[in-house]
């Protein structure tokens, strides 16, 4: 048992538990705040699967941007959203949820099954990887190649998802201004 | 060949004897209604009738029989013959008819003058005297059953005649249907012997050596030339041509027609109901007289003396002139009957004859009596029945001839010396002694019987006279005040009275006014082989009857013509039984019509429920079978289809929930199918 | 050694978490957070795999643009279901049922 | 153009110049009519006269003694294999036939008489009328079964509408009655007919054949067809032959009709209107009579003789039963229905009993009853038509309101309930003979049954009297008062002329039955030595 792997195991039980208690929780404001603490224990697991660059951005953009968007939206939504929140019955296992949790369960049982079945570790393509010394070291620094790849190999999907990005603001900018000025 | 010739013209003068009376009705019908022509057609054809009738008589009478047919059709290989046959006993019986028919038409030409229907009277009296006559010449069994009911049809005509009168109508449906119970039995006898003779002729079957004398009962057979039956059917034709005889003269049980049936005109009773039609069983058992064996004899003899005690009795204390001589006619035929079965065929027959004429005077003398009550009541407008002896009395001095006349009648029926009814009266008693003597002692009863009834016969015929021709008029002493203007009436009247009263005197018919062996007419009828026993009867039955009968009548004389008379108590059971007709009449609606009417009912109510009702359950079992299927259509075939509809329609509303527009839904449902999917990729 | 079934069997529990909340959750927000959760267990899965791909680096950098993408439809998302709270007073998806005005 | 088919079509003509003539002319239809059978009636009347008798002229099972023969090929289909399909236009006519069908033209010209009383469609009336006339004429002449079959369910299509459009208040419900008491009799008919077919085979032509003489001939049935008699075919565990006889005898029993299978005639007589009571009574019963004795006597006569008892015995039973029935009805048409069974006993009697005196009998009653219950409906109707009520009961003293009226009614009802004199008489009496003396000829019946026989015509005077008195006699009083009695006319001349005529002819049958037994009695005769043979 090494370090890194209870680190792992650390940072996956906090990532299930604080997603587990954003589904159950019946507290917008709650499952808001507490999904925070998910996206933050995500990161530490793709800093674990020697992904910095990827966690770095996971922060900076889900906690610093979206989260904060949730929560602005939130805010706008006024208080009629919270009296509805409330009403809501505080009960885990409802009737009304138990098709939805009895779905997700037999989701996961046969997700598992497939992960189990597929054997991840043993594929092909991994092998040959490994074999090859294609495989990321924890000491290795990624972020050279990582931007390197970005502007040449990718550029097409970048230069994309820039455009989607732009339309989508804008969109969600126009769709958010008050009806009136339409 | 002179011989063929005789019987030739013989045989036409039957013919036209018969025809005319025919003749006669045929035009009368044709007649506009009231036409007094009517009348004298009828009495002129009559008169003819008769004239050809002694002719004839005179040609056949002890002479050689007549007998000739005619073809009349053929069924099978079966011919039927039509045809006439004359012996002693038909033209006897020809003459009869005719000669009493004969005053009664000139009676009714007077007493009928009034009425609406006249001509319609004759056509109806006409047609009977044709079947009466036709009924006793001809010599098919066929035939002489067409007659027989022909002469009971006119006979319903006749009583019938008023038909608005309820009681007419009732008496002769009556008169009718008992008649007709006796032609059931003389159709059965003549199919009987049909089937075991194949012949209805006469002549073939009751001649001296037909076939029926041939024949013999053996062994429960009875056997014949032509074939033979079980013995129980012989029994079976005696006892229906019984029946017939019974229904047409009227004996036990079958007589309570004619008592009902003197509703009918008076001078209709006359003819018909004393005289002429009522014979008719007598005479047929003259005809078929050789069927009958010792012991169906023996009970003819039962017959007639209970039937002529019994109706004796009822004549004691009816009240109703009419009545009175309906039972006397029904206690005479009695005597005939009687006569026919101890074997004293000539007397019975020569009774019968005798009878006729007195019983027809007696019947006039009625009639004139009730029609000048009937008279009496119109002109004072009394409500009182004309027929009821009660009301009169004295009329001797107002009707001296009817008195007259009806006195010698009254003697003929009594029976008394110098009378034609004492030759053949005491004939029949004597010779019903004379049966007794070689049988056994209860056998003695039914002579003795018959002496007594011939003593009740005096008591009533005699109360009959003193009530209404002695005495006062006792309708005067209730009604004081009433006129009376009668007479013996016009000589329409008189002419047939005076006539019949000489034929009651016994030169007619013997010059020996005492021995009825020496009368002409029972010389020609009796049979050949008898013999003139000159036993102790021959003296002492006439002796003590006509002693006791002269004393019955002083006793009623003294009962009934002195004025301070006593009266009968009139409630002993014995009263009771005879008034009310020995309660026959009752017996019959009870035990006999109620139940036929009752088992109609039943019948028919059978043909509603039980049959009709097993239709209409067939047709509502084949209804609810047509329901369950159509049920069966509706749900299960139809039901099927609908299944299928419906369960398209669930499927469509279920599916229908995924497209609920909510957005989870179909999330969801998409998710599910997708791990379904799964599960079968799994699985499979 | 952290195996690559460990990453997946995460990613697969966040998943379902996700799921859960996508299909129960009566509030459009939440809705959110659950289609967050699953894009985040699905970054988990390019990252993990990203790990063997050294030269090209395509599982971070799809990594990376998924990041971007959701933070794109986040945002739209938000400015839908500020529009439809405005329309609607409500944010609960089953209520908002009609597609026409 | 053979005689018998003129007769059987007139009515067919003079049925179309009906259907052509506009509606605006209505009121002449009912001459048409009657011209058509008038002259129906003379061509009978012809055929009669030159109708030949003598023992070469028996007829029955000999088709050279028919006359007036036509026998023309028809359907003949080929069928390959399984041979030709026969059926002959096959008419003809012997002792048996000749008196029925004079009595038919003469019942149908005073059915026309009283169709007077038809008020409504008279288009629909007088072509259904004629199609029933062209049937009944047709089923009496037909020698082929196929061609009797055809003309007798041919009746019954005109009788059901007849009753059920132009009867009384419940007409439907008789009407329904009547068509399936007759069609289910006629259902099993064609089984067996199609039975009888497959079994015969016509030794001119090799064929299959629905000759009914053929059908009489035991060498026609082949070895071991259904019906053979070589055969001893069974269905259903019974012989062969035996259900055959008893489906086409409850065929035939269900027109006679023989009690219990009557309950339909008081019904239909009831609600059918005059002409079509006068029909039904004077032609309908007759032709299950005719039936009985041309096709079941004559095809199956060796079972005929065995169920001869049984024959006797139901014949027994309808006289008796339906003149109890009779005693009780209330209605006086009902009540001469029910006597109509008890009259047609006597028929079903003197058949059963096989001897010539007995079957002579029958046909002659047949005859008699044509006319008699022809008259008697006819005087119904004339009492109905004047105030549209029938109850015994609400009439009385009817005798002096209308004389003429109830001079008839008088001669009808004491033809019916047999007075010498006239033809019941003469009918009843030797159908009792023959039954009598049928157990010393041929041992069939028992001598019982003659008498109950007997003790019937004493209950038909017993019905017949009592209505006579209750009706027609004692004082005047009747239910509807004074409004009846203005309506209650004595008889027109039409009338007495539709009535006269039948008086006569009953009056004339029972002094000459002759008339009758001259033209019957070789067929009689032939019939008794084909039945002693077998």
């Amino acid at each position: 048992m090494t370090l890194v792997r209870v680190l792992f195991y650390f940072l996956s039980f906090i990532a299930i538990v604080s997603a587990l208690y954003a589904a159950s929780s019946k507290n917008l404001v709650r499952s808001i705040f507490v999904f925070f603490v998910t996206l933050f224990a995500l990161a530490g697991l793709y800093v674990l699967a020697l992904a910095d660059f990827v966690a770095v951005t996971q922060i900076v953009i889900y906690v610093g941007g979206i989260l904060v968007l949730i929560l602005f939206a939130f805010m706008l939504s006024g208080k009629e959203t919270l009296n509805v929140i409330k009403q809501q019955n505080s009960r885990i296992i409802s009737l009304k949820t138990l098709p939805a949790i009895l779905l997700a369960a037999l989701f996961f049982i046969v997700l598992l099954n497939v992960v189990l079945k597929a054997d991840a570790d043993n594929l092909p393509w991994i092998r040959e990887s490994i074999s090859l010394k294609n495989e990321i070291t924890p000491n290795a620094i990624m972020i050279d190649n990582i931007g390197v790849n970005l502007m040449t190999r990718y550029l097409l999907p970048f230069e994309a998802i820039s455009i989607l990005l732009l339309m989508a603001l804008v969109g969600a900018a126009h769709l958010s201004r008050k009806e009136g000025k339409a | 060949m002179e011989d063929f010739l005789h019987s030739i013209q013989i045989l036409n003068y039957t013919v036209a004897a018969v025809a005319l009376p025919l003749l006669a009705a045929l035009i009368n019908f044709c007649l506009p209604a009231k036409s007094k022509a009517a009348g004298w057609i009828s009495t002129g054809a009559i008169l003819l009738s008769c004239i050809l009738s002694a002719k004839v008589f005179a040609g056949v009478w002890n002479n050689h029989e007549v007998h000739a047919q005619h073809l009349w059709f053929t069924i099978g290989k079966t011919e039927v013959f039509a045809g006439v046959l004359l012996n002693n006993l038909s033209v006897l019986m020809l003459l009869l008819v005719s000669v009493i028919a004969l005053p009664v038409h000139i009676y009714s030409t007077a007493y009928m003058k009034n009425d609406d229907r006249y001509n319609r009277y004759f056509t109806y009296l006409s047609f009977f005297c044709f079947s009466m006559l036709a009924l006793v010449v001809v010599d098919s069994l066929v035939l002489f059953y067409a007659f027989w009911e022909l002469v009971g049809f006119s006979s319903y005509l006749l009583i019938g005649f008023w038909f608005t009168r309820d009681k007419a109508v009732q008496a002769n449906k009556k008169a009718f249907i008992m008649n007709r119970v006796g032609d059931i039995g003389l159709l059965t006898a003549i199919i009987i012997l049909f089937a075991q003779y194949h012949t209805f002729d006469i002549v073939q079957l009751f001649a001296e050596k037909g076939l029926i004398a041939q024949s013999i009962i053996n062994n429960g057979l009875w056997v014949g030339p032509t074939g033979q039956i079980p013995a129980l059917w012989q029994y079976v034709a005696c006892g229906g041509i019984f029946l017939a005889v019974a229904a047409k003269s009227a004996q036990f049980p079958l007589h309570t027609w004619l008592p009902d049936a003197m509703e009918g005109p008076t001078s209709v009773s006359a003819l018909i109901h004393a005289a002429t039609m009522v014979a008719a069983g007598v005479f047929l058992l003259g005809r078929v007289y050789p069927m009958f064996t010792e012991t169906e004899l023996t009970v003819l003899a039962v017959i007639g003396c209970f039937t002529a005690f019994m109706a004796a009795t009822i004549a004691l204390t009816q009240n109703d002139l009419k009545r009175i001589l309906a039972y006397s006619t029904i206690s005479q035929l009695g005597f005939m009957i009687l006569a026919m079965g101890v074997g004293a065929y000539a007397s019975s027959l020569f009774h019968l004859a005798t009878h006729a004429f007195f019983k027809c005077l007696l019947f006039l003398v009625a009639g004139i009596v009730i029609h000048q009550m009937q008279h009496i009541k119109d002109d004072n407008e009394l409500d009182i029945d004309p027929q009821d002896i009660s009301h009169m009395g004295g009329l001797r001095k107002k009707l001296p001839l009817t008195f007259i006349v009806a006195i010698i009648g009254a003697l003929a029926l009594v029976g008394l010396p110098l009378t034609s009814g004492y030759l053949s009266k005491d004939g029949i008693l004597i010779q019903a002694f004379d049966w007794s003597e070689n049988r056994s002692g209860w056998f003695k009863i039914i002579p003795i019987m018959a002496l007594l009834t011939s003593w009740l016969t005096t008591f009533y015929v005699a109360r009959l006279i003193f009530k209404v021709f002695f005495g006062e008029f006792r309708l005067l002493k209730s009604n004081p005040d009433i006129k009376l203007h009668i007479n013996d009436g016009s000589w329409q009247y008189k002419l047939p009275l005076v006539l019949l009263a000489v034929c009651c005197l016994f030169p007619l018919f013997s010059l020996n006014p005492f021995s009825f062996e020496h009368a002409w007419l029972f010389k020609g009828l009796k049979s050949a082989n008898f013999v003139e026993s000159e036993s102790i009867y021959h003296t002492f039955i006439p002796i003590v009857v006509n002693v006791l009968s002269l004393f019955v009548l002083y006793a009623v004389y003294a009962i009934y013509a002195r004025p301070n008379s006593f009266a009968f108590p009139q409630s002993g059971f014995l009263y009771r039984l005879s008034y009310n007709q020995w309660y026959i009449d009752d017996i019959y609606k009870r035990f006999i019509v109620k139940p036929v009417l009752r088992l109609g009912s039943v019948c028919f109510w059978i043909d509603r429920r039980v049959i009709d009702g097993f239709v209409h359950l067939l047709a509502h079992v084949s209804g609810y079978i047509a329901k369950l299927s159509a049920w069966a259509d509706q749900h299960i075939v139809d039901g099927f289809l609908h299944l299928l509809t419906r369960i398209v329609q669930r499927i469509g509303n279920f599916a229908r929930k995924f497209q609920s527009g909510k957005v989870q839904y179909y999330l969801f449902s998409m998710l599910v199918i997708v791990l379904l999917l799964f599960v079968l990729k799994i699985l499979i | 050694m952290i195996t690559l079934t460990d990453f997946l069997v995460v990613s697969a529990v966040l998943f379902c978490i996700g799921l859960y909340m996508i299909v129960s959750k009566r509030n459009a927000i939440q809705i959110l957070i659950g289609i967050e959760l699953i894009l985040n267990a699905a970054i988990l899965n390019l990252v993990a795999f990203g790990k063997y791909d050294k030269v090209n680096n395509s599982g971070q950098i799809f990594a990376l643009f998924a990041i971007v993408l959701a933070a794109a439809t986040t945002a739209v998302a938000l400015a839908i279901i500020l529009n439809v709270y405005r329309r609607y007073k409500t944010i609960d998806p089953n209520d908002i049922n009609k597609l026409r005005d | 153009m053979n005689i018998l088919t003129l007769l059987i079509f007139i009515p067919v003509l003079f049925g179309l110049i009906i259907a052509l003539l506009p509606s605006s002319v209505r009121s002449s239809f009912k001459y048409i009519t009657l011209l058509a059978t008038l002259i129906q009636l003379g061509i009978s009347i012809w055929i009669y006269i030159h109708f030949k008798t003598g023992t070469a002229y028996g007829g029955i099972n000999h088709e050279d003694q028919f006359q007036f023969v036509q026998k023309l090929p028809w359907i003949a289909l080929n069928l390959g294999s399984m041979g030709k399909m026969q059926i002959d236009y096959f008419v003809g006519i012997d002792g048996m036939s000749i008196t029925l069908l004079v009595m038919t033209s003469l019942v149908l010209v005073i059915a026309t008489l009283s169709s007077w009383e038809i008020k409504s469609n008279l288009k629909g009336f007088f072509l259904l009328f004629l199609l029933l006339d062209m049937a009944v004429i047709g089923v009496f002449c037909a020698l082929d079964f196929f061609l009797f079959y055809l003309f007798y369910e041919l009746m019954l299509l005109p009788l059901y509408f007849l009753i059920g459009m132009w009867g009384g208040a419940r007409r439907e419900y008789a009407a329904i009655k009547f068509f399936l008491y007759t069609l289910f009799g006629s259902v099993f008919m064609l089984l067996v007919m199609v039975g009888l077919y497959l079994s015969v085979t016509d030794p001119a032509t090799g064929n299959h054949t629905f000759n009914i003489i053929q059908m009489m001939n035991p060498a026609n049935y082949s070895g071991q067809s259904i019906f053979s008699i070589a055969g001893h075919q069974t269905i259903l565990g019974m012989p062969a032959r035996t259900v055959g006889f008893v489906v086409l005898f409850i065929a035939f029993a269900i027109k006679v009709p023989v009690v219990p299978l009557h309950t339909w005639l008081p019904d239909a007589h009831v609600e059918a209107p005059t002409p079509v009571s006068i029909i039904l009574a004077g032609i309908l019963l007759k032709i299950g009579g005719y039936g009985i004795i041309r096709i079941c006597l004559g095809i199956f006569p060796e079972v005929a003789t065995t169920g001869a008892f049984w024959l006797g015995l139901l014949g027994v039973i309808s006289i008796l039963y339906g003149a109890f029935n009779a005693l009780s009805q209330r209605d006086l048409k009902r009540m001469i229905a029910y006597s109509s069974v008890s009259h047609m006993g006597f028929v079903l009697l003197g058949i059963a009993s096989q001897t010539a005196e007995g079957v002579s009998g029958a046909v002659m009653q047949m005859v008699s009853h044509g006319f008699l219950s022809t008259m008697l409906f006819f005087l119904v109707g004339v009492l109905y038509n004047r105030v549209h009520d029938r109850g015994i009961q609400h009439f009385r003293g009817l005798g002096s309101l209308m004389p003429k009226y109830t001079a008839f009614v008088m001669i009808a009802f004491f033809a019916s309930l047999g007075l010498p004199g006239f033809s019941a008489f003469v009918a009843e009496a030797f159908t009792l003979a023959g039954a009598f003396k049928s157990p010393t000829v041929n041992g069939l019946l028992p001598y019982w049954m003659a008498v109950c026989g007997a003790v019937g015509i004493l209950l038909g005077a017993a019905y017949f009297l009592w209505t006579l008195q209750r009706m027609f006699f004692g004082t005047e009083s009747l239910k509807g008062g004074a409004v009846w009695k203005i309506a209650l006319t004595d008889l027109n001349l039409r009338e007495k002329l539709t009535l006269a005529p039948l008086a006569l002819i009953a009056l004339a049958l029972g002094i000459m039955p002759s008339l009758v037994f001259d033209k019957i009695n070789d067929s009689v005769l032939a019939l008794i030595q084909f039945l002693q043979l077998k």
